[in-house]
């Protein structure tokens, strides 16, 4: 019954594509899970506009949007009607174009930015058997398909023609780069010790229990701080708060997409978000096992609603980051990722390795977290010490 | 060691998060247009005239002095004198204001029309929902818009309404006496004229009446 | 219309050769963070700043020539609007310079009170001024809804007494307009009491981040002597280790009485700055606590004190306070009419901009905002007459 | 021959033909990047799943940004007055056309082209990792190392103009 | 035409176009796009050479294109580095006016 419910949308799937001729149906399965992707994560996306308001809300002790709910009734649903009229308002607002644009690369930027993200959503496995393609090098899909929104973000703030825009530009993609390298191999610890770089069969690494635990590899030293790093990266990689300078509202008001409006807009703004969830979809795969459930007793429910359960965790991290941290700067920025993350990732690579290799005992527990946390004692002092930052004592005048 | 100041300052914005849920303490907004914060009785928005009694036109108690048009400092309140006179509370014939115009855009809210006035005629309201689409026509308040009844004021500003009821009562009492005084006087004067006309009548062939005054003294 | 390239200069070296190219930017008036219609010209090196003209007088209202046309008692509101933040600080400026021109003397309870005010204006003038500090960072108005969030409180206390929550207009020359009752004092004695709670969180969650830290120390020191030779005053001066309040140095009022000391900086960077607010807030709160605690009964108004026709006898007068900017100062020249002859301010806002270009060079664009964030500027202090 | 890599192939060529021919060089440099990605699409089709993400990895994610980076950098992002053409560029055509009409020729005319299409091959993520580890382990790590020093190269002479100034501003930053 | 001619065509299609780019235009950038687009060419030739040639287990074409990549890579870091430095130095990238080695 529950595996049922499980597998209701591969069943569906199924029985839908055998209604149509065996010559079309790779071509009609594609178009359903197409179909799938573009409803669920822009859905996703609508509430999460909403969330982010009302936590960020109650974070500064606010309500956040609290009226809209079913139109014509009193019913207000909290607020969460609230991405209704706010979409109808950026869809339908004016679409201006600076005149000095580049009119054909400022109208194709956002649509470079949102092909890339809704490609990248095809490797993802949102649950058991629900992987659209299972390609074997799927990590490498992942990461290669995310290198093209560079190209969107550069293509948007120069087409721009404002110095603003163009300063977000190449903060942004300066930023990117810098942070796919620690992104890439945090999650090249996962491919050393799975052996795969297939999604689905990363998560089947982590489906087993032990003492009811599951094997997540968060669950482990290494493990734990390539989530890390894999977190912070991909904070970066989504322009979040602490990383947000490409569009830093107080320094270069929106950063590559000031010149944008309406449509467009709205579409940078849902690009940016779905990528957010498809980097943390990736992250919850590599490191929090993808659709499995954290303890044996629980494995009855529906895998989709534990892959969507985390990423909606994660996002609210996300949320809660953005409520309380204030912004690096772009040098202390660059230092972090090329100083801090990136030995810290090499030397999870180096500890990993050490993790395969070892007697699963207390012992390389002892050993790996003892190297990790020296490791990391060591670079924050570094990073922090080396620039004279810390507590000052303040003196009076009698 | 470095992230552990981060995590006290998520930390921090947690107790936030999950205090605006149960604490009045840090939730303090309220949801304006169906709830309203209590009104402080010193509030003041912009001004109006006082009146007294059940006609405005009559009871108003502004008496043209212009002494707050001369002190305002955004020079937003226009007074016109009337040409003729009317009784004010206290019954004398008194100037009243034919045009009191208070362009309440230009107005700051300084009360200081309210400070100079002897007349205790022009207090501040407390309302503040006075948004118009009209814009200069709409925020001009003309003296029938201005005017009050005293019993909101004294509904509106209890303390202040009691302090200024006191000073009319006061300068009302004072003139009442006043009145009667010269009433008297103008009894005793009415008694004295004729008693003296009374005695003229008595004695025909009189001394001749003087018709200079009397030197008063120096 | 073929797309026009960006103006770029010539960055030149000693011998005047070519050896880069500088953008040049204009921060502002319709910046989202410039704290108002303010514009500063940039020329950056990259992201580095090689030049920088700070552009005031779009909120220009002419606050000096209408004070020499409307009567004493009528530029008691226009002072609110000065420094909006801080309106009871500049009612006490103002009625201070009148007081000492026309020799009137102020009671007992109203200095008190008119310490209490000052003093609460002084809290609410440096938290929202963190919060603001803080959001310039980046940090999407957190502590700056916490700010407010005391503020306000702070701000209910003034509209009791007022009537009006910022723009009080409180203050006579000779006294307050309105006493305040004792469920007043009681209410701000608890306010003060939870403040120091509010800090300790507060400080807890800002003082030692380490993104803070990285954003504030070692940006833009200022030495003593360019502090002292701008004319800087307040905060700012402080934070460069120049001991220097007026409180202490002249004594006004009644500031004589308390007990408190005046935090000293060493640095006079971004960070000290940011820590001389936070500790003088606890300041702050020690002299409120013995306010509140000797404040005595009697009238809050001298009786030789009139508001209608006040003619000053003539004479010229300088007045100043330690405004929670800076020095306050208010000079007068009276005629012996009812207008004063010539009336001029002393803005602390404007004083200490002057110098921004100066604190800025070197440092990256993002910390431009930042730094200006840190000197606490209200265009209506900045822009109160035509600048020449 | 599906009609899906007549596809990819017309919109490569089309891609390379813009790169190559238009006036302002960050359009030259987007049609590049819609080029590789072409190209990319190819190699999946041909059952090189490897090297297509390889190729947009590398070709669009990293060359494409540089070129673009180059372009703001040498400040020619404008389309530029005079001609865009070098002197002799009639008989660079030419000899273009005449490689490609010769290479064509020989393309369809040679008899060592199989006429019968093998099976797809099996090319695992665990294959190519295994070759290049056993059978190809030396020119491996020859690659690393050559990318080292042209990375180390290339920051050297990108540096050398003012590297003495530079090093002290950094100095003094950070 | 089979598909492997349709590569090669394609291939050799690629190539020219490269070439009468970098032998036509002025500007030192276009220069490295069009020697990238023939290095492509050839990438593409060694994999359709691999898919339908007679050992595609031996993957030897496949991992030569790997490597043929990695050495464009190389390849473009070092061109556009170089590129960076004429400019700087003579303040153009117009491949007409760089005609001397020494600066």
């Amino acid at each position: 019954m529950f595996d049922k419910l499980d597998q209701i949308f591969v069943t569906a799937l199924h029985w839908l594509v055998s209604y149509v001729p065996e010559m079309l149906r790779p071509v009609v399965s594609a178009m359903i899970c197409i179909a799938f992707v573009m409803a669920v994560f822009p859905g996703v996306f609508a509430i999460t506009t909403v969330l982010e308001r009302k936590i960020l809300g109650r974070i500064q002790n606010r309500y956040g949007p609290n009226r809209v709910g079913i139109p014509f009734t009193k019913i207000r649903l909290c607020g969460f009607g609230q991405f209704i009229p706010d979409g109808i308002k950026s869809l339908t607002k004016e679409d201006i174009v600076p005149r000095a644009a580049d009119k054909v690369v400022h109208f194709l930027a956002p649509v470079v930015m949102l092909i890339p993200v809704l490609v990248s959503y095809a490797v993802l496995p949102f649950g058991k058997h629900m992987t659209i393609t299972d390609y074997d090098a799927g990590l490498l899909f992942f990461f290669a398909v995310g290198g093209a929104v560079e190209v969107s973000v550069f293509m948007a703030g120069w087409s721009s023609r404002n110095k603003y825009s163009l300063l977000g530009a190449m903060r942004a993609i300066a930023q990117m780069v810098s942070y796919e390298i620690p992104l890439i191999l945090s999650a090249v610890t996962v491919v050393m010790v799975v052996g795969s770089l297939n999604l689905s069969e990363i998560v089947k690494h982590q489906n087993n229990y032990t003492f009811g635990i599951a094997h997540w590899h968060v669950f482990t030293p290494w493990g734990l701080v390539g989530f890390v790093l894999f977190f912070i990266a991909s904070l970066a990689e989504s322009n979040r708060t602490p990383f947000d300078l490409p569009e830093a509202e107080s320094e270069i008001i929106a950063g590559y997409f000031t010149e944008y409006s309406g449509f467009k807009f709205a579409l940078f703004f849902l690009g940016e978000y779905l990528g957010m969830f498809a980097i943390i979809g990736l992250g919850i795969t590599l490191f929090l096992g993808g659709w499995t459930s954290p303890v044996s007793f629980l494995t009855w429910i529906p895998s989709y609603v534990w892959f969507l359960s985390k990423l909606m965790a994660i996002v609210f991290v996300f949320i809660w980051i953005r409520g309380t941290l204030p912004r690096l700067r772009m040098d202390q920025l660059m230092n972090f990722a090329w100083k801090f993350m990136l030995p810290l990732a090499l030397i999870n690579i180096l500890v990993a390795g050490i993790w395969h290799y070892m007697a699963a005992d207390w012992q390389r527990w002892l050993v790996c977290s003892a190297i990790i946390f020296g490791a990391y004692a060591i670079l924050g002092r570094g990073l922090m010490q080396n620039q004279n930052f810390g507590k000052r004592i303040y003196r009076y005048a009698e | 060691m470095l992230g552990e100041q981060i995590i006290k300052g998520m930390a921090v914005t947690a107790r936030n998060f999950f205090g605006s849920y149960v604490s009045k303490e840090r939730l303090t907004t309220v949801q304006y247009p169906e709830e309203h914060l209590a009104q402080k009785e010193n509030t003041r928005q912009f001004p109006f005239l006082v009146y007294d009694g059940d006609d405005w036109e009559k009871g108003l108690r502004c008496v043209a002095c212009q002494i707050c048009e001369k002190e305002c400092p955004p020079k937003c309140i226009y007074i016109v004198k009337s040409k003729d006179k009317k009784p004010d509370y206290k019954g004398q014939p008194q100037i009243y204001p034919a045009t009191v115009d208070i362009d309440i855009s230009v107005c700051m809210s300084c009360q200081i029309c309210v400070e100079v006035c002897p007349f205790e005629s022009i207090k501040m309201d407390t309302k503040f929902e006075l948004s118009t689409d009209d814009r200069f026509g709409g925020l001009l308040l003309t003296k029938d818009k201005l005017a009050k009844p005293n019993s909101y004021y004294q509904q509106m500003h209890p303390h202040d309404a009691a302090e200024s009821d006191a000073v009319i009562a006061a300068e009302k009492a004072k003139a009442e006496a006043k009145a009667k005084a010269a009433a008297e006087a103008k009894i005793k004067a009415d008694a004295e004229a004729k008693a003296k006309a009374a005695a003229a009548a008595a004695a025909p062939i009189a001394a001749p009446v003087p018709t200079t005054p009397p030197p008063t003294a120096k | 219309m073929p797309p026009k390239s960006f103006e770029v200069k010539p960055k030149l070296d000693e011998s005047g050769a070519s050896i880069g190219e500088l953008l040049e930017i204009s921060m502002g008036p319709h910046h989202p963070s410039t704290h108002g219609v303010f514009r500063m010209d940039v020329v950056l090196d990259g992201e580095k700043v090689v030049k920088l003209k700070p552009v005031c007088g779009y909120l220009h209202r002419n606050h000096e020539k209408i004070g020499e046309n409307i009567s004493y008692l009528a530029s008691m509101p226009y002072t609110d609007r000065l420094d909006y933040f801080c309106s009871m600080t500049n009612n006490w400026a103002y009625a201070l310079t009148i007081e000492k021109l026309a020799g009137l003397a102020v009671p007992e309870r109203a200095e008190y009170i008119r310490v209490i005010m000052a003093e609460l204006t002084r809290l609410q003038n440096h938290t929202s001024l963190i919060g603001f500090f803080v959001h310039d960072m980046g940090a999407l108005g957190t502590p700056l809804m916490y700010a407010f969030r005391e503020r306000e409180k702070i701000l209910d206390l003034f509209e009791e007494v007022s009537g009006a929550r910022m723009m009080c207009n409180y203050m006579r020359f000779g006294g307050v307009r309105v006493d305040v009752n004792d469920e007043w004092i009681a209410r701000t004695k608890q306010l003060v009491a939870n403040y120091g709670r509010f800090l300790d969180e507060f400080e807890t969650f800002l003082n030692q981040n380490e993104i803070l830290l990285a954003r504030t120390q070692g940006v833009s020191p200022l030495t003593k002597e360019q502090a002292v030779n701008a004319s800087l005053t307040g905060p700012l001066l402080r934070a460069a280790g120049v001991n220097y309040d007026v409180r202490k140095v002249d004594k006004y009022g009644i500031y004589s009485r308390f007990d408190f000391k005046v935090p000293l900086g060493e640095h006079g960077d971004l960070y000290d700055r940011y820590m001389m607010r936070v500790l003088e807030m606890r300041e702050s709160i020690k002299i409120l606590n013995q306010a509140l605690r000797d404040i005595p009964a009697g009238p809050v108004m001298d009786p030789k004190a009139k508001l209608r026709g006040f003619r000053p006898k003539p004479g010229e007068v300088y007045g100043r306070i330690e405004s929670p900017k800076g020095e306050l100062g208010f000079y007068i020249i009276s005629d012996g009419g009812p207008n004063p002859y010539r009336y001029r301010v002393r803005p602390p806002s404007f004083i200490n901009i002057t110098i921004l270009e100066d604190m800025c060079l070197g440092h990256r664009v993002a910390d431009v905002i930042v730094i200006l964030g840190s000197v606490d500027i209200v265009l209506g202090e900045v822009d109160r007459c035509q600048p020449i | 021959m599906s009609p899906f890599f007549v596809i990819t192939g017309i919109v490569t060529l089309l891609g390379a033909a813009f790169a190559m021919s238009l006036r302002n060089l960050v359009h030259c440099a987007l049609a590049m990047a819609v080029a590789f990605s072409g190209i990319a699409a190819l190699y999946l089709q041909l059952d090189a799943q490897f090297v297509g993400f390889a190729e947009i990895l590398v070709y669009v994610g990293a060359i494409a940004i540089l070129i673009v980076f180059a372009i703001l950098l040498t400040r020619s992002g404008e389309a530029p007055e005079k001609s865009v053409l070098t002197s002799g560029w009639m008989a660079g055509i030419a000899v273009s056309a005449m490689v490609f009409t010769m290479l064509g020729w020989a393309v369809l005319n040679s008899s060592a082209i199989p006429k019968e299409t093998s099976p797809a091959p099996v090319a695992t993520v665990r294959n190519v990792g295994d070759a290049l580890m056993t059978r190809f382990v030396l020119p491996l790590e020859i690659i690393g190392l050559v990318l080292t020093a042209a990375m180390i190269g290339a920051v050297i002479i990108a540096l050398k103009e003012d590297s003495q100034k530079s090093k002290s501003e950094d100095g003094g930053q950070q | 035409m089979t598909p492997l001619q349709a590569c090669l065509l394609i291939s050799a299609l690629l190539f020219a176009i490269g070439f009468a780019g970098a032998v036509t235009r002025r500007h030192a950038i276009l220069v490295l796009i069009g020697i990238e687009l023939m290095l492509n060419a050839a990438n593409l030739n060694l994999i359709a050479f691999w898919r339908f040639g007679p050992h595609p287990e031996a993957l030897t074409g496949f991992i030569f294109v790997l490597f043929s990549m990695a050495m464009a890579g190389a390849e473009a870091a070092v061109g556009l580095a170089l590129i960076i430095a004429i400019y700087r130095h003579k303040k153009t990238s117009n491949l007409d006016e760089v005609k001397e080695l020494k600066g």
